[in-house]
């Protein structure tokens, strides 16, 4: 059994055996690691540092109906063990990323999702028609939880109906696996869950940022232009795997869990405890590679732990 | 194209109050170097700080395959960087960035530093008299023992003259106003400057006045260098972006990490 | 005006000179530093490192009617730049409190603000009365926030009108200053923080921990003893920032700030959010002296900058 | 009474596979020392790891005025202590803790260390020694190369029996088991023990049997150290702890930090 050909055969037969794809409410991923949406732009930005085609799927950028200009700078700030944006949906709205964007990720034998954001109804209906009807999507991410656009009072991402409402749109202009992205800045995540996918989600997204602020005490004044921003980063991991657990056992949906996930260990930290695939954010710009990293160290522990089957590990933690 | 792994530090000295010059081991990277661009650098292997530092080329030497960084300890991430040896490996993403471009036709040239500022001049320096163009090199700081790199430029053979907000040497005063008595005789006919705000801010009215034209090197904060994350942008009249139609409000947000960190000076809108 | 002497008594004058008291809801504190609830014990724990008669006030581990046991173990967990902990209010009950702990707490000439939590509107009403006919007791800290304990289904902290119905209840059993300590886990911080205020509180304590879990992925298993705690600690700052910058301003009433507060910069951040007094948690267990570094640190940071009065810098930020 | 502040590393070597052993100059907490107690650790001025990490008392020179430290590098926080050097200044609290007490009357003590868990017996049995007790120890590891310290105890002139899980040095099996032989021949009428929770759970049902009573050092995560935010319990049977009212379920969660580490075996329960 300690044969070097033997442990040959293993290691191969190992990486061959490994069975890492998922099934994301209908999104076929090759493996379970995405990007999440803002911090990975539209793809060809960490081109030179990432192979795209291993990604399981590519997440890009919050679109919206019309271009959005964003916050005042700064825009960014570091904080213990995370940093606080607010970006403010900068981006060139959804047609110049249709005609501009995607087909250059159509390049790419990769599935893509479309983070979509509006400020009405009306936005969200039309920027769903617009992308189910362009060639190489492959997935709505609905983000109704940006914690860095002022929306005329209404805050989709934290009041139930609102949200459900969001959902009930898109669902109703697509046919496309629609993921819905949750805010974490609420009282009963579940609840919430719980609405999304009677109105039609097909899988969830959690979490975005947590709203947060820093104060500058030397100026005396809030450091960033928007005063307040999204805190992501390991800082809001636990806090993140806690919600991903609570909603995987209350709903029966899929999951995307995200939240300062760095390394394999903290992908596989949110797999357990229910989530089906997972986004890599922050953790991009420390190291350009690490989605990379991250697949690869999915699969060294699924090695030694002799797990065939990645979706054996899908909440693993309480089934 | 663009490098991302680890360098060797070959050198790391101190060489001013507050400034250190590292010199690293990195061909990969060094080949794709030019002046004005920058590296991306991870200074710590733990969490603090979690964002990498950019770090403008200062030096750059494409036959020993290293590039040399000055840089003015400031937080904790360059008080990190401070502290590593020879031999030490050091995380770096680049070169990032587009550098400073020299127009055709240009004779004259004004280059202005202010405080750090200075950094990325000196292989913009070393190019401008490659390409035979003449120079002089403003350099402005607070006081004399921050004034970095005078006796390298002027072994160059540039002329380089020095305004101190204390006038413990040199022009007492901004950089800014010792240009506004040097442009008139020096009759420079492009400029280049890479400073703080306020420098920039002063020097592109200044030499608005004058009808000179030229480029400034900015700074923002940054998240991933590469043009992903929209933290580091800067206002800018032009509409002409790549990624972005024009847009109303005046201005559009381009991104220092990859639109820049240089621009011309007629497009960029500092606020206060 | 450089010269020694004159050096010598603009020193002199400015630690003199500098008002650090301040008035949280009736509780006069000669500086604005107390300890975290649950963070320092009943107080001689950390007699050893803090001299106890420097504190602002000294605020007391969570107290119940019945003693408590709490939860199993591990009851601590580390995360990025904070800690988990599931204590679940181990406490000897308020009667053990009362003849055994205050006391002690008599000999020192600081004030003493008792945290209380209970399962029923009963409990706190009882607690109350007691704690309120005790010698030694400054101040209550209502805890209506604690994610460690279950409570028949009741969340008294998310829930508004639950968390306001606590809060009048104990106000009309004391008349001592009545500090509400509000869940971070809520959707809208300034509703809840509304209504304990016009439920009677005299102050608002803010934050408790966020909930947060974390999954050991040897064993696959939740890795805290009750699966869920709180997270504290420099990681959670930039919400409780957030938080109290958001309350200070809608809502009349002095804030005790705490989350992640690590040192003197730290507090002062919170003070220019609004906070008039703040708690120091988590970074006791760091540095046994936090506390006293702080209010160091606070004063030194008010000579270098002129401020005479550490009330001029609350709210400074958005006054 | 209790120090909290710099100590001075005079040492700090490997002695084996991932055994480290620390001297410090630390006299204001030498001068209180005892065996069983413990230093609290901050062994990252940073926030990774966060938390103090405690680490018993391994050795006690009043007169130098140095403890020592002899700890196994498991993650961050003791890998960080295995890269400091002489010289460096280390913070730390303590001793904090109750350690062992001997009682009086006892004529033959069993001393049981388990991995990591014999760094504590280093000084016991040197009190014991030093009141003239006859000793056995056993030592459990999990391999030859994991037995730390057989030679120092035999320099002191004591027994030492070592079990190995991989039989590769003495007996091949559990510490437990090899008590099990060693108690009927030794026959002790004491017993002090500190390792791994399986080990001590057999090792106190086994002792039950013999009608043996002792004393165990017991771990657990730990927060404050102080005794201030009750991280840190075990549950024990008794019902009076000083601040804790006999409870109704059959135990009451103490602290490891000051109602312990060390507790009377028969007191403790130790879950699986
Ligand atoms: C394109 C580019 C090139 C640069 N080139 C150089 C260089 O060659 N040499 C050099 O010394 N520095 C350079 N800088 C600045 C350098 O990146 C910062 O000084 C560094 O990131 C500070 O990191 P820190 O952790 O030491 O300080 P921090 O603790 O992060 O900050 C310390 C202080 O510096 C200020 N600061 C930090 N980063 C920035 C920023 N990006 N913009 C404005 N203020 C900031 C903070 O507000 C704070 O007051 C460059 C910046 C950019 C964007
Ligand atoms: C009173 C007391 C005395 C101790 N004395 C010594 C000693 O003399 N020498 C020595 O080497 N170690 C001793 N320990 C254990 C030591 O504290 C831990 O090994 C250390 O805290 C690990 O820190 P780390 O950052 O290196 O590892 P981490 O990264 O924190 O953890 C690494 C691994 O060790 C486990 N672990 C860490 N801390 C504990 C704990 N407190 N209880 C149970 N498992 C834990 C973790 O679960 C993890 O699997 C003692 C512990 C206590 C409570
Ligand atoms: C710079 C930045 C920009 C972001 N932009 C978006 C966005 O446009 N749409 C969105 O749904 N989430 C956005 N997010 C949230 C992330 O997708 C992700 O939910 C969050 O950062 C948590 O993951 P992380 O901790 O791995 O970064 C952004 C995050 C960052 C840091
Ligand atoms: C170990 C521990 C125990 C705590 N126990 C209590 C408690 O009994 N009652 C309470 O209101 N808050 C309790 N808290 C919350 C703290 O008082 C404080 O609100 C929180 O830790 C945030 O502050 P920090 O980040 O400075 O620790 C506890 C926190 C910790 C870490
Ligand atoms: S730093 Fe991310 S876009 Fe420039
Ligand atoms: S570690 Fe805090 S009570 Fe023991």
């Amino acid at each position: 059994m300690t044969n070097p050909a033997d442990n040959l055969t293993d290691r191969q037969a190992g990486s061959q055996g490994v069975n890492l794809s998922v099934n994301l409410g209908g999104l076929q991923m090759k493996n379970p690691v995405t990007t999440a949406s803002g911090t990975f732009g539209f793809g060809p930005e960490y081109a030179p540092y990432v192979d795209l085609n291993r990604l399981g799927a590519i997440t890009v950028k919050g679109t919206t109906l019309e271009p959005r200009k964003g916050n005042p700078t700064p825009r960014i700030a570091e904080t213990p063990a995370g940093i606080l944006n607010c970006i403010g949906l900068q981006n060139p709205g959804v047609d110049h990323f249709i005609r501009e964007d995607l087909p250059y990720l159509r390049n790419y034998d990769t599935p893509v999702i479309v983070n979509i954001a509006g400020n009405s109804l009306d936005d969200y209906a039309e920027v769903t028609r617009r992308l189910s009807g362009a060639q190489g999507v492959s997935a709505l991410e609905v983000n109704i939880s940006c914690p860095n656009v002022k929306q005329g009072g209404m805050v989709f991402g934290t009041d139930c109906m609102m949200a459900a409402e969001v959902i009930r749109v898109v669902r109703e202009n697509t046919t496309l696996p629609l993921i819905a992205k949750l805010s974490p800045n609420v009282t009963d995540i579940v609840e919430i869950a719980g609405r999304v996918a009677e109105a039609g989600a097909d899988a969830l997204a959690l979490i975005n940022t947590l709203l947060g602020m820093k104060i500058d005490i030397r100026s005396r004044k809030p450091f960033l232009g928007n005063i307040m921003g999204g805190l992501s980063g390991p800082a809001i991991r636990p806090v993140a795997v806690r919600m991903v657990w609570q909603a995987a056992q209350a709903v029966r949906l899929p999951i995307l869990g995200m939240g300062g996930i760095m390394n394999a260990e903290d992908a596989i930290e949110f797999i357990l405890a229910g989530a089906t695939a997972v986004a890599v954010g922050t953790a991009n710009f420390v190291n350009p590679a690490a989605t990379m990293d991250i697949i690869t160290g999915i699969q060294q522990y699924m090695r030694d732990n002799g797990i065939t089957d990645i979706n054996d590990l899908v909440g693993a933690a309480w089934k | 194209m663009s490098f991302s792994g680890l360098g060797e530090v070959v050198m790391n000295t101190k060489v001013g109050p507050e400034h250190f010059l590292m010199r690293v081991y990195v061909p990969q990277l060094t080949k794709l170097a030019k002046p004005g661009r920058f590296v991306h650098i991870r200074c710590s292997s733990g969490m603090d700080p979690l964002l990498r530092r950019p770090i403008s080329l200062h030096g750059i030497d494409y036959g020993k395959g290293t590039i040399s960084l000055l840089y003015q300890v400031v937080g904790t991430g360059t008080r990190m960087l401070a502290e590593m040896s020879p031999g030490d490996g050091i995380d770096l993403m680049g070169p990032l960035g587009n550098g400073f471009t020299i127009p055709d036709g240009i004779n004259k040239a004004l280059v202005v530093g202010g405080g750090i500022g200075v950094a990325p001049l000196f292989p913009l320096v070393q190019s401008l008299k490659h390409y035979g163009i003449e120079q002089t090199v403003l350099l402005g700081a607070r006081s004399a023992a921050f004034v970095i790199g005078r006796e390298q430029l002027e072994s160059l053979g540039v002329k380089v003259k020095i305004a101190t907000d204390d006038g413990s040497f040199g022009y007492q005063g901004f950089v800014t106003g010792l240009a506004e008595d040097v442009i008139p005789a020096a009759k420079p006919d492009y400029f280049f400057a890479c400073g703080p705000y306020p420098m920039l801010k002063g020097l592109i009215s200044l030499t608005k006045g004058f009808g000179l034209s030229g480029q400034v090197s900015l700074e923002e904060y940054m998240g991933c260098g590469v043009g992903a994350c929209l933290a580091c942008v800067c206002k800018n009249r032009t509409g002409g972006g790549t990624e972005q139609p024009a847009s109303a409000g005046g201005f559009e947000y381009k991104k220092v990490c990859t639109d820049g960190p240089v621009f011309e000076a007629s497009e960029v809108i500092l606020d206060d």
